[in-house]
């Protein structure tokens, strides 16, 4: 037992020594907090506080006259748990939002909403797939949320021609297997890649970029986009692994490449903290990452590190509309995060399509392809392999501790 | 794929190499330029995994069980940071406050993350794997018991508090102490790496000395006559429990202060598995064994991924020297001392 | 050694009474069913065929049948169910080589199933760019290039003992994990689309295999199951089963009695990691989409859960295990968050209370070991008898 | 005791309780060797075996002579397990040769030493546990075997022949230890005494031709020791050759024809039984261990 007390004393003891000189540090420290990344000489970009609805965008309460069977069904499929939820979370709230307020404006036509859980793994997301296509009584579904899963299972939605329109799946080549059923309710990353591109070297005027990327799908397709698009303002590149914690290698390497601007192609899980990382070793430059880092909780992780980022993304910043920030709150008692107007824009398209009587899948499927309206968020009109006709991508930023727009960047 | 991975072999480029073709460079200029930051970036991590596999050395040592629900143990303990300095207010940005108040807020956090961890692991030996010695259960089903609890602390934490990592709270800054040959060594890191060494340099001095200590090594030797020579061999084992998990419990410290936003529910899972490949490494079931892989395990690991060109080979290049040093030194770097030496 | 009761010193009748006792209540402890796995040794040959071909019939018909509350609906499509569970019995099949049989405790099983899956996405996918052949010749192609990885990783690491086996079985899986990443021939996470499948079309002229129709692969599965099962019940009643289960009780003594256990160790290592290709084959093709996301550590860890969950060393048990696995988080969607809770909770639970797995069994080691027991069988069956009597008494009176 | 009572074997009686005498005929028909009955058949020489700075075995040199039971004797500590692991191949020896009908056993792995002819029981019984008794004889059998794996996957004739005649000939070898009833029960459930025959079965299922026994009768009582000095004899009998570990004296002078003494790791005597009993050196050896038998 004495021993054992000893024990704990040299323990305390030696963590109080220890403290002593990150005291000793501490003391300096505010001086060098001072610096963080945008105020670094850069270009400050002032942020916008409204963005611009269009005047008729569709609703999905439409008329309230609507009449259909009691058992028409709309379907998510997607993750509702696993590593990647919170994503799923905030699509599926933004769909149960537009189908909340069709069915309470439409007492004829109550519409069910069915949630499918693949966790966001293609390995697991052909089972709850199959089942969606089986029930008869599904005939559109929001999702796939990722381009992975996306890829494992279109080919079944394409085998009983169901209509599919993805909030989030932003890899160019879905749409390049030639199936019909698949829309894709935002731009791809050939859209965002270049834009990102544009937005380093013009508007943040970076002369040095570094571009690290991840492993995923995602990641790699944007990381390649923009380092083509940077050219020579990109002077190293490096990647990272899903679960990556530790990123002082990468961070050396970005030091010793005494790089102004760090390009992150991947999602927050491991850009928070590599961003936090990375201004904890002192650098002082700029850090942009694309929609996939682009949430709250990317500024959750990162702590006051996150003030020198930046984010690009094909989506309209949801909570700059008051009617659909208030609306979501009420429903999910949470700010509306990335991607939930595109969740909610796409069901609306599938709504306003039963509502004008497209009630089988067929129907349902060419109401899709033939759509030309606008959303909330934007414009939707599918070129034949499902791809939207001018996607906008906007730039935010970290302002006080909160993502804030900045416009629509790359233009 | 060989056609594709054979040219790239001698790519030796140092810089901006395109990204689609090259899969593994030796860059020997690049290792040259980073050694020394490698280094002691090497040394925080090695420090870290050394305190975990620690606890996994110890547990083996006496019960001969590869206890996989350490690395919950852990991050029980980051949790336990966690919500002391929430309490005290700690946020994203540093704190501006005085020398001692930092000291004592962490010294509160250290202490509460101890008790966090120890606790976790003494109810995790009562609850799971008393009753499965009782039963003289095979030793696989020590092992998938051991599994099974790391899922379901893993769960209970997810079902607590989400799927996401919690908020990043910075407890200070780190700052620049000095550089060697023009790498700077930071405040931080000196704090994590001295901590640690002393704290293995207590453990196992208590290990060889105190009463507790004997009575360690001698039902790690053999639990039998242990029992016989007036050990109470149940006791010893609760207190290898809490031994751990009190090493672990800083170590979480330690690693929150490293990686605020590592607090997350699975977050242990991977760090424990390299805690135990770098209790392997060192010897299994010897202390100063865990010190040494820790150590080599975060070195290896950083070199490895400096010269291949991407921190994507941190973990293979860790692994393959593992399995080349088991195979010149099948008891690892420092041999079984704790353990039973095998027939 | 497992002698875990003390051996009775005087051998006299006496003792060999006692002796009968111990062995019925060893199986009375160790079973679900008291006294099953002795009833089913006393049927007469031709009946076991006869029940063993309705549990087959029943087995094939699952798909159709569609069990109410049994299914999985309507989370998830029964018929895909039962192909991922089938997939992971077989898995477990194999790994129970490796586990169960001669006691290797190995961590990277996965990494066999990612060879597998990557061998048949590679030669048939339009993704990749190398040499198209049909899908089911990638299914012994599949077996061939994992059992090649299996002596690979095996010669080097099986010298090292137990604990140490498994730490480096896991560093392998990991590598081959990342190595998916790293290496563009494979593709990392943008993964293999539209991996081939069996030919045969229906009615309709569409391909009888697709990855929405469960039914077919699972049938095709369950076949490979069987015809894997009679081999493995073949290797089990040799002497290379006797070996491995030699080695897994006491290695040196197995190798003082003149079994080569380095090299039955390499066999079981490469026999297990060309059951676990196979099976990541037929899981490639099912699923029809390959890449780097589903052969981490986790799942490696399911693995062994299955094999020890239906009961070490008994491949009945393994299919058991390994479909329960599967099917657990499959059935219980609508609990989506608390699944994997309940699944380490119940893994706990089963090892405390019924350490030896569902369905213990003892391995049969003599391809005829019936001729010599059967003539041996009256006078201790006639003690079991009143032993089995007395531990109803017994059972009785708690 | 320093007299040696000749133990009275009742060949018969053995006979009429069913013990197969001639089960080497069946266990093993091909079993030759080019040493004559009464050459040595192994040698030892100079055997030294160090363990750090210890050193375990000194320099031993002894014959086993073929067709003889050898005693290998000494107090505790003396090396005799050490000696005997050193033979069969568990340790490698420091320095010296161990041969086999003339061959160096050096260097080769354990099971190719039992299959050369070397074959072993344990002091502190190692039985294949979750096996039934059966099962564990044809693990021995399984040395001689040639069935290889594609075989056995595929039932290939040789592994059905094979698997036909180790079931014949186990049961033959488990008759003969005595304890063919219990041919179909868990080796760890088997009483201890049924355990050590069954150590003996197993081995002589490797056809040897040196069995080795280390200690075979610790924990027996005398009636019980009496059987297996009956056994071990109806063994050498059979035509085996039998090294014999031992720690109780009576035994040990009652069924070898020769005794191997060690003390500290070095040969202290090679004698006939009735010389060892009389020798200065044992007697002073024995004298320093209270406990031991030799009075």
């Amino acid at each position: 037992m004495y021993r054992k007390k000893a024990l704990s004393v040299t323990a305390v003891a030696a963590v109080a020594l220890s403290m002593l000189m990150s005291g000793c540090a501490n003391q300096s420290g505010p001086s060098s907090t001072g610096t963080s990344g945008g105020d670094n000489g850069k270009v400050n970009i002032p942020s916008i506080s409204t963005v611009d609805v269009p005047k008729a965008a569709v609703l999905p309460a439409g008329d309230g006259k609507a009449t259909c069977a009691a058992t028409t069904t709309l379907a998510y499929a997607g993750a509702e748990t696993g590593p990647n939820a919170q994503l799923g979370i905030n699509i599926f709230n933004g769909i149960q939002l537009a189908v909340n307020q069709h069915n309470a404006a439409n007492p004829g036509c109550q519409v069910q909403f069915k949630k499918f859980d693949t966790e966001g793994d293609p390995n697991k997301a052909t089972g709850p797939v199959t089942q969606i296509v089986s029930e008869a009584d599904i005939i559109g579904v929001v999702g796939l949320p990722f381009s992975g899963e996306s890829k494992a299972t279109g080919n079944i939605f394409e085998q009983k021609k169901l209509v599919h329109i993805t909030p989030s799946a932003t890899n160019p080549n879905l749409t390049k297997n030639g199936w019909t059923t698949f829309f894709r309710a935002l731009g791809n990353d050939a859209v965002q890649g270049p834009a990102a591109a544009k937005f380093l070297t013009d508007k943040l005027q970076a002369k040095k970029v570094y571009v690290v990327q991840d492993d995923s799908d995602y990641g790699i397709g944007l990381g390649t986009q923009t380092s083509q698009a940077l050219g020579s303002a990109m002077v190293g590149s490096d990647k990272v692994i899903t679960g990556q914690k530790d990123f002082s290698a990468v961070i050396s390497k970005i030091m010793n490449a005494k790089a102004d601007t760090v390009y992150y192609a991947g999602y927050y899980a491991e850009g928070a903290p590599f961003d936090q990382q990375l201004v904890a070793k002192g650098f002082t430059g700029s850090f942009v990452g694309p929609d996939g880092v682009k949430d709250d909780q990317f500024i959750k992780q990162a702590g006051d590190a996150s003030s020198n980022a930046f984010f690009t993304c094909p989506c309209i910043p949801g909570e700059l509309i008051p009617t659909f920030e208030s609306e979501y709150k009420k429903l999910a008692n949470a700010e509306p995060g990335t991607y939930s107007i595109e969740g909610y824009d796409a069901a609306t398209v599938l709504l306003s399509g039963i509502d004008h009587g497209k009630q089988t899948r067929e129907d349902l499927l060419s109401w899709v392809k033939s759509y030309d309206a606008d959303g909330l968020s934007k414009h939707y009109k599918w070129d034949a392999t499902g791809e939207l006709a001018t996607p906008d991508v906007y730039g935010y930023k970290v302002e006080n501790g909160k993502i804030a727009p900045i416009g629509v960047i790359g233009k | 794929m060989i056609s594709e991975a054979i040219p790239s072999l001698i790519h030796a480029v140092p810089m901006a190499v395109p990204m689609d073709d090259t899969w593994i460079t030796f860059d020997v200029n690049s290792l040259a330029e980073n050694f020394w930051s490698s280094t002691f970036d090497g040394l925080t991590f090695g420090a870290i995994y050394a305190l975990v596999a620690l606890g996994y050395t110890l547990v083996y040592g006496v019960l001969n069980l590869i206890n996989f629900a350490h690395s919950e143990v852990f991050i029980v303990g980051c949790y336990g940071v966690f919500f002391t300095l929430s309490a005290l207010n700690f946020g994203p940005s540093a704190p501006h406050l005085p020398f001692w108040a930092i000291v004592g807020n962490l010294l509160l956090a250290l202490v509460v993350a101890v008790i966090a961890s120890a606790l976790t692991a003494v109810i995790v030996e009562r609850v799971a794997y008393k009753p499965l010695r009782r039963r003289k259960a095979p030793r696989l089903a020590f092992l998938i018991t051991a599994i099974g609890v790391s899922f379901a602390i893993q769960y209970l934490i997810y079902w607590w508090r989400g799927p996401s990592p919690e908020a990043a709270l910075t407890m200070f800054r780190p700052t620049p102490i000095f550089d060697v040959f023009g790498t700077i060594v930071d405040s931080q890191q000196l704090v994590i790496i001295i901590a640690a060494v002393i704290l293995m340099v207590a453990t196992d001095q208590f290990i060889r000395r105190s009463k507790t200590g004997r009575g360690i090594r001698a039902v790690a030797q053999d639990p039998d006559t242990a029992t016989l020579m007036g050990v109470n061999k149940e006791k010893i084992i609760l207190t290898t429990f809490a031994i751990g998990g009190l090493l672990a419990g800083a170590a979480a410290l330690f690693y929150v202060m490293k990686i605020p936003s590592g607090v997350q529910y699975n977050g242990g899972f991977i760090l424990g598995v390299k805690a135990f490949a770098a209790a392997v490494l060192g010897g299994i079931g010897n202390v100063r064994g865990a010190l040494l892989g820790g150590l080599l395990i975060g070195l290896i690991g950083n070199y490895g991924q400096v010269l291949l060109g991407s921190s994507q080979w941190t973990d293979v290049v860790a692994f393959v020297v593992l399995v080349l040093v088991l195979v010149v030194r099948p008891d690892g770097i420092l041999g079984t001392s704790l353990g039973k030496s095998k027939a | 050694m497992s002698t875990t009761e003390g051996p009775t010193l005087i051998p006299d009748s006496a003792a060999a009474q006692a002796m009968a006792d111990r062995e019925a209540k060893g199986r009375r402890r160790r079973g679900w069913f008291p006294g099953l796995g002795d009833k089913w040794n006393a049927l007469p040959r031709h009946i076991q065929w006869l029940w063993l071909m309705v549990v087959v019939v029943i087995a094939y018909l699952l798909p159709i049948l569609n069990p109410p509350f049994i299914t999985t609906e309507p989370g998830n499509n029964w018929q895909i169910a039962l192909a991922q569970m089938s997939v992971y019995a077989l898995v477990a099949v194999g790994l129970n080589v490796v586990v169960g049989y001669a006691g290797l405790l190995d961590l990277g099983y996965v990494a066999f199933f990612a060879v597998g899956s990557y061998t048949a996405a590679m030669f048939t996918s339009p993704d990749s760019p190398y040499l198209h052949i049909p899908y089911l010749w990638t299914l012994p192609l599949a077996m061939a290039i994992t059992m090649f990885f299996g002596v690979l990783l095996g010669v080097p690491t099986l010298r090292l003992r137990g604990d140490y086996l498994a730490i480096v079985t896991l560093g392998f899986g990991e590598i081959v994990r990342i190595l998916a990443t790293i290496i563009p021939a494979m593709k990392g996470q943008v993964g293999f689309q539209n991996v081939g499948h069996p030919p045969g079309t229906d009615a309709n002229g569409d391909p009888i295999f697709l990855n929405s129709n469960g039914t077919p692969w699972y049938w095709l599965t369950l076949t490979v199951i069987i015809i894997v099962l009679l081999l493995a019940g073949n290797l089990e009643r040799s002497r290379v089963g006797r070996a491995w289960i030699a080695i897994r009780e006491d290695e040196d003594a197995a190798e003082i009695m003149g079994v080569p256990t380095f090299k039955y160790k390499v066999w079981a290592f490469a026999i297990g990691a060309s059951v676990g290709g196979l099976s990541g084959a037929l899981f490639a093709g099912q699923v029809g989409f390959v890449n780097n996301q589903k052969f981490d550590i986790a799942t490696s860890i399911l693995f062994l859960a299955a094999v020890v969950l239906g009961g070490t060393g008994n491949k009945v048990g393994a299919i058991l295990g390994g479909s329960l696995v599967a099917y657990i988080p499959l059935r219980f969607t609508s609990i989506a968050e608390f699944k994997y809770l309940i699944f380490g909770v119940a893994l706990v639970l089963i090892m405390i209370f019924r350490s030896a797995g569902l369905l213990p069994a003892r391995q049969r080691l003599l391809a005829y070991g019936r001729l010599a027991y059967n003539k041996l069988k009256e006078p201790p069956m006639s003690r079991r008898v009143q032993v089995t009597t007395d531990g109803g008494k017994e059972a009785g009176d708690e | 005791m320093s007299e040696a009572v000749e133990p009275e074997i009742d060949v018969d009686a053995l006979k009429e309780q069913g013990v197969d005498l001639k089960v080497a005929e069946k266990v093993a028909p091909e079993r030759d060797s080019p040493v004559k009955v009464g050459e040595p058949l192994v040698q030892v020489e100079n055997l030294t075996m160090k363990f750090g700075g210890l050193t375990a075995l000194d320099k031993v040199t002894f014959d086993i002579n073929r067709g003889e039971i050898l005693g290998l004797i000494g107090p505790n500590g003396a090396g005799k397990t050490t000696c005997f692991n050193a033979m069969t191949g568990v340790y490698k020896p420091t320095s010296g040769t161990v041969k086999l009908e003339g061959k160096a056993l050096n260097g080769l792995p354990q099971h190719k030493i039992t299959r050369r002819g070397l074959a072993r029981t344990f002091q502190n019984i190692r039985l294949f546990g979750e096996m039934t008794a059966l099962e564990n004889v044809v693990v021995g059998l399984d040395a001689r075997h040639r069935t290889s794996v594609g075989g056995a996957l595929l039932r290939l004739p040789t592994h059905v022949r094979e698997e036909k005649s180790a079931i014949e000939r186990g049961m033959a070898l488990l008759e003969f230890v005595g304890i063919a009833d219990h041919a179909q029960f868990l080796s760890r459930h088997l009483p201890y005494g049924y355990q050590r025959r069954l150590e003996i079965a197993r081995a002589l299922a490797t056809d040897p031709k040196v069995l080795c026994l280390d200690e075979p009768a610790a924990g027996f009582n005398p009636a019980e020791k009496e059987e297996l000095m009956a056994l071990i004899r109806t063994i050498r009998d059979d035509g085996y050759t039998v090294l014999l570990i031992e720690h109780d004296m009576r035994l040990v002078m009652g069924v070898t024809d020769r005794i191997v003494v060690l003390e500290f790791g070095k040969k202290i005597a090679d004698a006939v039984p009735k010389e060892i009993r009389e020798n200065p050196k044992v007697i002073s050896a024995y004298l320093g261990e209270p406990e031991d038998e030799l009075a």
